[in-house]
């Protein structure tokens, strides 16, 4: 049984590793800053509940289990709020997204 | 195992430091400061367990915590130059 | 290895070098005060450095650390007290910066200097 | 292995310090400034200092970027491009550099068990701390009990630099009428997604705060990381609903009364040794078991730590913030 959550726990924790390094990757190759906070969101997200849920199943049933809960919630809850903050910001500032064909730079009037 | 996690974290903000240093925007630079602070809080709770440590957790949990505000100062900064730079407007107006 | 012994102790003179020169060489106060701030931290990183025993862990006693090497205690008390003064004095800097602002409309250094000698 | 984190984590910082100085955008500057402090606290942790990580914690990412933004708001963001020659600086900067790189050819190793530092008084706090305070946390003892005198100056520090604060940027200056206040100083609330996250958050920072504070002496933490938590929930509270609102749940005086009386606090509790016959800061006496004295001396201590650095950190938020509109 402890071998199954073993397993289990390292396949969580490859993945989640895999993610935040794709999701690295794609906030620094992406061309635009809508899209780069898309790629980014993989890392907070996706990411983070693989390696928080990972690590969670080598704590059992302990009081880090629970803070390991805790910090999974206040990051599932925040980050998706600080993009929301973020993008609204930058589209109040004027920042268009690519392939907005309705922006003030792009000539054709709605 | 636990390696490989914190390998891929730390290229990771590698890669957002990357970003932080090219820009372009002002914007990016602080999508890519929140990046690294979630990459943060996933590379202290992997290294606590990996250092037996595990209750020393609490310090993911204050970034967990904190991290939002400096988003939220940063939202805040951008609102207060908006409005001053329309009062300045209003006043070259009138 | 032995190379690499001294590794942080030369992140330690390059970071306080950093500081220094922005201290010296910007004309702009806050930037002074962000170089002070890096300076700062070179000293934290020195002093955590120097407490630090191979293969040891924190200097908190637990189940799971009985009997085990610790690093030592005394560097980090200094360091944690002294954090959070260094936050304080450093808003002190700010709202010096921010009054010579108010005074002078400008924080840059020459143009104060300046001023003050018409 | 841990120390190749380390080397790469610390040349990250060297690269990001180098980009801090050369950034002309200052807001630039503040947010680099943030990923230091990040990379910072991850190399205390990695160098077994828990409890400095936690401050280095609370303080840099809130506080510190917090406090910047609200001075660049009161001044510039652009630092104008350099007129003068930088050559005379970049000489003595690299000349200290390389006498300071001499001197570490003659520093111990890192990690060495038999360098100075770690065969002074460190093993001794080590060793005594179970006999002599029983507690887990050997940095809380020596912070609390063996080097109290320096906790002291350095709480009367922080004190100090706050009356300086409050003296230059002024405290309860006559207010506009109470309609133009709350126009002006509405905070985020009309960015209603934030708002909602942010109150959720606000209750369960300050709770890990409080855990803080009164875990300190089990695990990492302590008045000064306390302090600077709660801090950074208020101001949390402030960025949402505006400085009056903010000012309304702990007003000015409120916070002035927890500046000193954190710090009175703290000094009480040594004049009450020196009363029933011991030493200033000599806690043994507090209690008939020496050992129950020194745990309630530095649970007292801690709490007078942990008020005045939050008195402290809002007033000096509250003053910059105020001195916005």
């Amino acid at each position: 049984m402890t071998a199954a959550i073993d397993i289990a726990s390292w396949i969580l924790l490859t993945t989640g590793g895999l993610a935040v390094l794709v999701g690295g990757i794609g906030a620094l190759r992406m061309p635009d800053l809508y899209t780069r906070m898309h790629a980014a969101s993989v890392t907070d997200s996706l990411g983070a509940i693989l390696v928080l849920v990972g690590l969670m199943l080598q704590g059992g049933l302990t009081l880090v289990t629970a803070k390991l809960a805790a910090i999974l919630l206040f990051l599932v809850l925040t980050s998706p709020t600080s993009s929301n903050a973020l993008a609204s910001a930058a589209l109040l500032a004027g920042t268009r997204p690519m392939g907005d064909r309705h922006g003030p730079d792009s000539g054709d009037t709605p | 195992m636990y390696y490989a996690v914190i390998i891929a974290t730390i290229v990771t903000m590698a890669l957002a430091l990357t970003r932080a240093l090219l820009g372009p925007s002002v914007y990016d630079r602080v999508l890519a400061v929140n990046m690294f602070g979630t990459k943060t809080v996933l590379l202290l709770a992997v290294a606590s367990f990996l250092g037996g440590r595990e209750d020393f957790i609490d310090l993911a949990l204050v970034y967990a915590l904190i991290n939002f505000i400096g988003v939220l100062a940063v939202l805040e900064f951008f609102r207060k130059r908006v409005e001053r730079n329309e009062a300045e407007e209003s006043e070259v107006e009138a | 290895m032995d190379i690499l012994g001294l590794f942080n102790y030369w992140v330690f003179a390059i970071l306080l070098m950093i500081g220094f020169y922005a201290v010296l060489a910007k004309k702009n106060l806050v930037k002074k005060l962000i170089g002070l701030a890096l300076f700062q931290s070179a000293v934290f990183l020195l002093y955590i450095t120097v407490g630090k025993v191979e293969g040891g862990t924190a200097p908190i006693f637990s189940a799971t650390a009985e009997g085990d090497l610790f690093s030592n205690p005394l560097p980090q008390v200094l360091i944690l007290t002294a954090i959070v003064v260094g936050i304080s004095v450093t808003a002190l800097g700010l709202g010096i910066v921010v009054r010579i602002k108010e005074e002078y409309g400008s924080i840059e250094e020459d143009e104060i200097l300046e001023m003050d000698q018409q | 292995m841990t120390e190749l984190f380390g080397i790469f984590l610390l040349t990250l910082l060297v690269i990001t310090a180098v980009a801090v100085v050369r950034a002309q955008n200052l807001f630039v500057a503040v947010m680099l400034m943030g990923i230091a402090s990040l990379l910072i606290a991850v190399n205390f942790f990695l160098l077994d200092a828990a409890d400095v990580a936690l401050t280095e914690a609370a303080v840099g990412a809130g506080i510190s970027t917090v406090l910047f933004l609200s001075a660049l708001a009161l001044t510039v963001d652009r630092e104008k491009a350099p007129k003068t020659k930088v050559g005379l600086a970049i000489a003595v900067t690299v000349v200290a550099g390389l006498v300071i790189f001499y001197a570490t050819l003659g520093e111990p190793r890192f990690g060495d068990p038999n360098s100075p530092v770690q065969t002074h008084v460190g093993p001794w706090y080590l060793e005594k701390t179970p006999e002599l305070v029983d507690i887990p946390n050997v940095v809380t003892a020596v912070l609390g009990s063996y080097r109290g005198y320096d906790t002291l100056g350095e709480v009367f520090v922080v004190f100090t630099a706050g009356i300086g604060v409050l003296f230059l940027l002024g405290h309860g200056r006559v207010r506009r009428s109470l309609e133009e206040e709350t126009r002006q100083n509405e905070g985020l609330r009309h960015y209603l997604i934030p708002r909602v996250i942010g109150q959720l958050l606000i209750p369960f920072i300050i709770l890990f705060g409080l855990y803080v504070q009164f875990h300190g002496e089990y695990g990492p933490g302590g008045g000064f990381q306390a302090g600077a938590i709660i801090a950074a929930g208020m101001i949390l509270y402030a960025l949402l609903e505006g400085e009056k609102h903010a000012l309304t749940v702990i007003p000015q005086k409120v916070l002035l009364g927890m500046m000193a009386g954190g710090a009175l606090l703290y000094t009480t509790v040594g004049i009450a040794g020196m009363l029933m016959g011991g030493n200033f800061l000599d806690y043994s006496v507090l209690n008939d078991n020496p050992v129950i004295g020194q745990q309630t001396g530095i649970i007292l201590i801690e709490a007078g730590v942990g008020i005045t650095v939050t008195g402290t950190l809002l007033a000096i938020f509250h003053a910059f913030a105020a001195r916005g509109d």
